[in-house]
């Protein structure tokens, strides 16, 4: 029952985290939110008894990905930056 | 001898890759006439020994399907082998010459050249679903690169929406195959085939069978998911405009119809099928009028793409539940409708591209007046045009005959709306062209004649899908072959 | 493979090469150019002379070979191709000779002959056009050259005609493919069969089969230029007088009607179409267009808008002789593509002459011009003395012909059609005359007449002169055996099990 | 019902969040990470369907691997091609091109507008 | 109330989505499946050279799909640097002049550098392997980076060329030598499985790393561009 606890819980926070991801006000905000998606990630690779995805998310999806986000991130808030939330239709 | 052919075909577009991108332009180019000529030749060859053999199935590495990756080599993908060679060799060339050497960023053209030539490959022979999912982001990124090369705003623009459009389809793509896997437990499409064959429990799947068609029409740009294509294919250069619109697009259709017809019958339905090929008649009206309402040149040929794309999604109601003859028919018009537009659509962006050269403007308008000159181009651009217009004796009238008879026999009546009506569609945007030329009362003066070897590339072209016509019924009798052994198809 | 299954080809290739070469060859060389041409078209000539001499034999030409899967392409001469093929070889050659002198000194010329020279291997196409498939691939293929040629002019009047012309003629070729397309869907490949295909047909298929033909006699006939369909022929007069000819005495008007016959005789048959009463309904549409084009063209003041309207009108003779369906009427109809043919195109030669010489568009122009232009103005009254149909000359022929037929086949009413029709035709065609013989000069020509030398270019003269002796000849030598006539008749008793 | 098909349906509403954020959000960048997310929710449902019956299966964890490959590269690549758009334009989304149709008049008009 | 009406059908198409893929999730687990994948693999592993049956599938059963995704990776890299007009490295905006930055550098960086061939080595019997060792790789390079240490060949130049390519072309020299024996194409010969996979990805590492550094430092510096096709006239 711990174990499903375990599982339930991870799953909450992936989608929450996810739900952050996209809807933070701050562009800065939601990649460090993506790279503690990322990092949850990783453990749900290893409650998936995948040690090697685990591993791969933790050093790209969350550690690469993540430096490369949030260098771009600097550098478009930086600038003479466009509305955020302008919304669109699909493209 | 086989397996020798087989490595050359697969080692040889990804080994000029490595070399290409070694070298700068110059040397890049003779490198890739060498490499052109060698693929050029091993597709040749593996072309004439399915003829002989017939089909084959090629285990890479030596590991059968389901544990390794099986290639399928028949009649259809030799066939699609030998166009992408016919028409990446006549861009390829045209490139050589038309690109300026002077400017850095070109060299990087040959490397993504040929990435996307191998990518096509993997599409064409590919079997197994993850593999396909590889080709496909293959090509999807080098045809990224290929436009975004220069990086000028609107080509990043353009690029970009590309992109995203492109990783859109593939994810949805992918997730069928995650459906697919968990269903059957392999990837290899004529394992599942025969799975779902033997009992038909594919329940669920057919979600996945919808997914996987929504992404690779997106990414094949089937109305209304075609708004990234005409900035895409307008705004590369001319070679690599022909490329996408011959090639790139007809991947991800051809792997949607090999799906189709592979696992349509047990998981698809009556609407879906009316659904896509409503779609793709939308697509036949929508894209003809937009390239009737552009001013330049490419915009022009990027519409009619879209419009020429939608032709083939007829594909799907003619194979639903329809009789064998009929679905045969469709599958011959499909074959005929994307060699021939490959054609046609290449020698149309690599003409169109010596025109722009020529008059120094991308406007339709700023031909005015230039069929003074005989532009040997304005000649290839024209006769493609007969067969985007689907007029005798070209590849695209002999296909939308083909469609034409399959809605007929299929009782599908409505389809011949949509053939003849865009059949008219497109003569008028292709006349819009031709019309402009020939106005006299233009001050235009000067004109600049492209080198012959630019000039000649599209004619070339575009007399092979003019005479594809005439020849229709060899070149579908090869695309009938399949297995050797009996099995497969 | 015999050469005698290659003469077709040949037949198509000397103009096909022809145009290549003319495509190739630079704007300046003129002389080379023209050569070409004329070699072309002498060298056809002679194909065609030899597969007409052939046939006369009882000999067949033809050669097929597949296409797309279930359709063939098939070449073949019989004697209804060759009465279309010796007409487009012969004209092809006087319309060359012509068009040389014409477009004198005028850019674009290799253009011009190109498409021209292509536009000839269309015709040619459709003459040996063994099926319903082939006949469409050059039907389709002369819409597309003949394009070029009415908008080679370039001014903003020419683009607009050739607009129209497309949208007309390939709205026709789309709903002519539908036909096609129908008729295959039910009955496969249907090679040109003389007695047709449905003789003993299933009376289910009746229906089916009436609705193909009117979907077919719709698409053809907008190149015939029936009566809705008509609109694009006056628009197109813009074009210069030998594509004006060109596509009213040869290639597209007759394309339309010679694909019409090819549906009634040797898809249908002709007797299947009677009983199916398809017959009805095509004579009453020829009827009206022969009245209605006469009586718009009494009101035309352009000259060769007035001739395009006599060609609506003269066209359908050849439809309402099918309809007539008798061998007599047949044979009437036949011989009206020929000699429509040569007196139109004796016309179309003249007015070119009378604009390119002295600047006359206008019929009120035109006062004295006999005086100054004889030979052209005697080569014009002959052939308006055809259409009114006069004896002996060759329109005299086609009316007394068809007359007869009507009589056989009960048909009264046509006799009327052809009296109204020849009442309007010396309605509009006499004050013209009037006017070039016996009227006082109004205004100063251009450039008078010297002593010693042509009214006008050789080239531009004697075209005119040949086609004006020919419809004398066909008039007055019409029971002869090589005559269109005798040509004709060969064509029914071979064509028409009656 | 197992963890693992626990982590497939995880895997499926993150398939949607992801969407709906790559549809409603027009920030190149976010949109990235919308596609991102996205990618996750497919390779869970992989391995996740997958390993709901047979237990661990490497041959999905192999293809996740790939996947996750790809996919960094293709982030990689569009977070060069959106920071160079951004210098060029400063822009951070891709608005709708300007149009350049013709009026609705059709093809006559155009003869009388000014060449560029 | 506009944005609203933008949200709405999004939000459904979304829901709608989620439903349909839940859906069928649901039906697909409740069947079996006709093939048994991993007892075949679980076969066929002794003959792959390796333990671990991850890097078994990725390097030898699939080992096109790398060969492929390595060529996507290889093009991702190509196309970056194609764009990027880097004309200098020394870029200041970069440099950061924070000492604690700094002085985890020195002390991670290297720390970095072991793990990263850890993993490498690691990979054949246990998890790990050339990806992860060359993400973490590429990870301590851009950390060097930004403490602003010069690596000057990542410059667009023959050497970052050499280094994008260099595990792509050992691991197709690799498939076509096997081929040329007459085999198929990447079939390796089992007694040199093992080595074999040992060199791939160990320079898979090397060029992975070196792929995500160069798209890293692709940065936009200046304005060069190129005008679209006639786009003066």
């Amino acid at each position: 029952m711990a174990e499903w606890l375990l599982d339930v819980l991870l799953v909450i926070a992936l989608l929450v985290t996810a739900g952050s991801v996209l809807w933070s006000r701050d562009l800065f905000r939601a990649v460090v939110f993506f790279i503690a998606f990322g990092l949850l990630m990783a453990l749900a690779w290893v409650r998936l008894h995948a040690p090697d995805v685990a591993l791969a998310e933790a050093a790209i999806g969350a550690g690469l990905t993540g430096v490369l986000l949030l260098d771009a991130a600097r550098h478009l808030s930086n600038g003479k930056s466009g509305g955020d939330d302008n919304k669109e239709e699909p493209s | 001898m086989t397996l020798w052919l087989m490595a050359g075909l697969l080692f040889t577009p990804l080994a000029w890759a490595v070399l290409t991108l070694l070298a700068g332009f110059r040397r890049g180019r003779v490198v890739t006439w060498l490499g052109i000529a060698i693929q050029v030749l091993v597709s040749l060859a593996l072309w004439a020994v399915v003829v002989r053999d017939g089909g084959f199935q090629y285990p890479l590495g030596g590991w059968q399907a389901p544990l390794g990756i099986e290639l399928r080599v028949d009649g259809l993908a030799v066939t699609f082998v030998l166009l992408t060679a016919l028409v990446a060799a006549a861009s390829g060339l045209h490139a050589g010459f038309y690109l300026d050497p002077d400017k850095q960023w070109h060299r990087y053209f040959w490397p993504l050249f040929w990435f996307l030539w191998a990518g096509l490959n993997v599409v064409w022979l590919g079997n197994d679903l993850f593999n396909l999912y590889v080709g496909l982001e293959l090509i999807s990124l080098s045809a990224v690169g290929l436009v975004a090369l220069g990086g000028q705003s609107e080509a990043l623009r353009a690029a970009l929406r590309y992109l995203m459009a492109a990783l859109l389809g593939s994810l949805a793509y992918l997730l069928g195959v995650a459906l697919f896997y968990g269903e059957f437990g392999s990837l290899s499409l004529s394992g599942i085939a025969s799975a779902l064959g033997q009992d038909s429990s594919g329940d669920g799947t057919g979600f996945a069978l919808v997914l996987m068609l929504f992404g690779l029409a997106l990414k094949t740009a089937l109305f209304p998911m075609h708004r990234w294509l005409p900035p895409a294919h307008g705004i590369a250069r001319s070679p690599v405009s022909a490329l996408l619109s011959a090639l790139v697009v007809k991947g991800s259709f051809y792997i949607a119809a090999r799906l189709w017809l592979e696992l349509g019958a047990p998981l698809g339905s009556l609407a879906l099928a009316q659904l896509l090929g409503l779609l793709g008649g939308m697509a036949v009206f929508w894209g003809g009028w937009q390239a009737l309402r552009q001013r330049k040149l490419k915009q022009v040929v990027a519409y009619s793409s879209v419009a020429q794309i939608g032709y083939l999604f007829l594909l799907f109601p003619l194979t639903w539940n329809t009789t064998e003859a009929a679905a045969l028919q469709a599958q011959q018009a499909m074959t005929l409708q994307v060699i021939s537009h490959a054609l046609a659509k290449a020698a149309m962006f690599l003409s169109a591209g010596n025109l722009i050269m020529s008059v120094g403007s991308n406007r339709v308008n700023a031909l005015a007046g230039v069929s003074h000159f005989l532009p040997f181009s304005l000649f290839s651009f024209g006769l493609a045009g007969v067969s985007l217009m689907g007029l005798p004796p070209t590849g695209g009238f002999a296909a939308k005959w083909l469609f034409l008879q399959a809605s007929l026999a299929t009782g599908q009546w409505w389809w011949l709306v949509v053939l003849l009506g865009g059949g008219l569609l497109s003569a008028a945007y292709v006349f819009r062209v031709y019309r402009a030329s020939f106005v006299e009362d233009s001050n235009i003066d000067h004109f600049f004649h492209p080198a012959r070897r630019l000039e000649i590339i599209p004619m070339i072209l575009a007399l092979l899908s003019l005479g594809l016509g005439l020849m229709a019924e060899p070149v579908l009798s090869v695309m009938a072959l399949t297995f050797a052994n009996g099995e497969g198809t | 493979m015999t050469t005698g299954a290659l003469l077709p080809v040949f037949a198509l290739m000397t103009s096909l090469t022809a145009a290549v070469i003319i495509f190739t060859l630079p704007e300046q060389k003129h002389q080379l150019r023209t050569a070409v041409n004329l070699i072309a078209a002498v060298l056809k000539l002679l194909l065609v002379g030899l597969m007409i001499w052939g046939v006369f034999q009882g000999r067949e030409y033809g050669i097929s070979f597949p296409m797309i899967p279930g359709v063939e392409f098939v070449l073949r001469a019989d004697a209804l191709a060759m009465l279309f093929a010796g007409l487009s070889a012969s004209w092809w050659l006087l319309t060359t000779v012509y068009a040389v002198g014409y477009l004198e000194d005028s850019p674009n010329r290799s253009r011009f002959f190109g498409f021209f020279s292509l536009c000839v291997a269309s015709t040619m196409g459709i003459a040996l056009a063994g099926n319903l498939f082939t006949f469409f691939l050059f039907y389709e293929m002369l819409t597309l050259s003949t394009y070029p040629l009415v908008v080679h002019r370039g001014t903003q009047q020419a683009l607009r005609a050739g607009r129209t012309y497309i949208i007309y003629t390939l709205t026709g070729g789309a709903v002519l493919l539908f036909g096609i397309a129908m008729l295959h869907g039910f009955s496969g490949d249907l090679p040109f069969r003389p007695g047709g295909h449905f003789a003993d047909m299933s009376p289910d298929l009746q229906a089916p089969l009436t609705l193909v033909f009117v979907i077919l006699i719709a698409g053809l006939g907008v190149k015939a230029a029936i009566v809705p369909l008509h609109g694009w022929l006056p628009t197109a007069m813009v074009a210069p007088a030998p594509v004006s000819a060109l596509l009213h005495a040869v290639a597209v008007v007759k394309a339309g009607a010679f694909g019409i016959v090819r549906v009634v005789f040797e898809i249908y048959g002709l007797e299947t179409a009677n009983a199916l009463g398809l017959l009805w309904g095509l004579a009453a549409i020829a009827a009206f267009t022969i009245i209605y084009g006469s009586a718009r063209a009494l009101s035309q003041s352009d000259l060769k808008r007035r001739l395009a309207f006599s060609t609506v009108s003269q066209v359908s003779y050849i439809i309402l002789g099918l309809c007539l369906a008798g061998p007599v009427g047949v044979a009437g109809g036949l011989v009206h593509l020929v000699h429509q043919g040569v007196m139109k195109i004796t016309l179309f030669f003249c007015a070119g002459n009378y604009a390119e010489t002295l600047g006359i568009h206008r019929i009120d122009e035109l006062d004295g011009a006999g005086r100054r232009m004889p030979g052209t103005s005697v080569a014009f009254t002959l052939a308006a003395f055809g259409m009114i149909g006069t004896p002996p000359l060759a329109g005299f022929i086609t009316k007394w012909t068809m007359g007869t037929g009507a009589l056989a086949a009960g048909m009264d009413w046509v006799i009327a059609v052809l009296v109204i029709s020849s009442l309007l035709n010396a309605a509009y065609f006499l004050p013209v005359l009037n006017r070039i013989w016996f009227r006082e000069q109004k205004n100063a020509w251009p450039e008078e007449r010297q002593w010693g030398r042509f009214e006008t270019s050789a080239w531009l003269l004697w075209p005119p002169l040949i086609t004006a002796g020919f419809l004398v000849l066909a008039g007055l030598l019409a029971s002869a055996s090589f005559s269109p006539l005798g040509w004709v008749e060969l064509i029914v008793a071979r064509e028409v099990d009656l | 019902m197992t963890p693992s098909l626990l982590y497939a349906f995880a895997g499926a509403a993150l398939c949607g969040i992801g969407l709906f954020g790559f549809i409603v959000i027009s920030h190149l960048l976010r949109k990235l990470l919308a596609f991102n997310l996205m990618g996750s929710g497919v390779f869970l449902v992989l391995v996740g369907l997958a390993q709901h019956r047979s237990g661990p299966d490497p041959v999905p964890q192999a293809l996740v691997l790939t996947g996750i490959v790809v996919a960094i590269a293709a982030t990689a690549l569009a977070v060069v091609l959106i920071r160079r758009y951004f210098h060029l334009s400063g822009k951070t989304a891709l608005e709708d091109p300007a149009r350049d149709t013709l009026p609705h008049q059709g093809p006559r008009e155009v003869r009388e507008a000014p060449r560029e | 109330m506009k944005r609203i009406l933008t949200l709405l059908p999004a939000t459904a198409v979304c829901l709608a989505f989620v439903s349909g893929l839940a859906y069928s999730i649901w039906q697909i687990a409740i069947t079996t499946t006709s093939v048994d994948l991993p007892g075949l693999l679980g076969e066929n592993l002794d003959q792959s050279g390796v333990e671990n049956p991850v890097t078994a599938v990725l390097l030898n059963f699939r080992s096109y799909d790398t060969l492929l995704e390595i060529g996507v990776l290889v093009i991702a890299g190509i196309a970056g640097i194609s764009v990027a007009r880097t004309s200098s490295l020394e870029d200041p905006e970069l440099r950061t002049s924070d000492t604690l930055l700094y002085a985890l550098q020195r002390w991670l960086i290297p720390l970095m550098l072991l793990l990263a061939g850890y993993l490498l080595w690691a990979g054949s019997d246990r998890p790990g392997g050339a990806f992860q060792a060359g993400a973490v790789l590429a990870a301590s390079g851009v950390l060097m980076r930004l403490g602003g240490i010069p690596m000057d060949f990542l410059r667009p130049g023959i050497m970052l060329r050499l280094g994008l390519s260099l595990g792509f072309a050992v691991f197709l020299l690799v498939a076509v030598t096997s081929a040329l024996h007459g085999g198929e194409f990447l079939a390796y010969p089992p007694e040199l499985a093992k080595t074999l996979i040992v060199v791939i990805e160990t320079v898979l590492t090397l060029s992975i790393a070196m792929v995500l550094l160069a798209l890293f430092v692709s940065a936009p510096v200046n304005n060069a561009e190129e005008p679209e096709e006639g786009g003066s006239g």
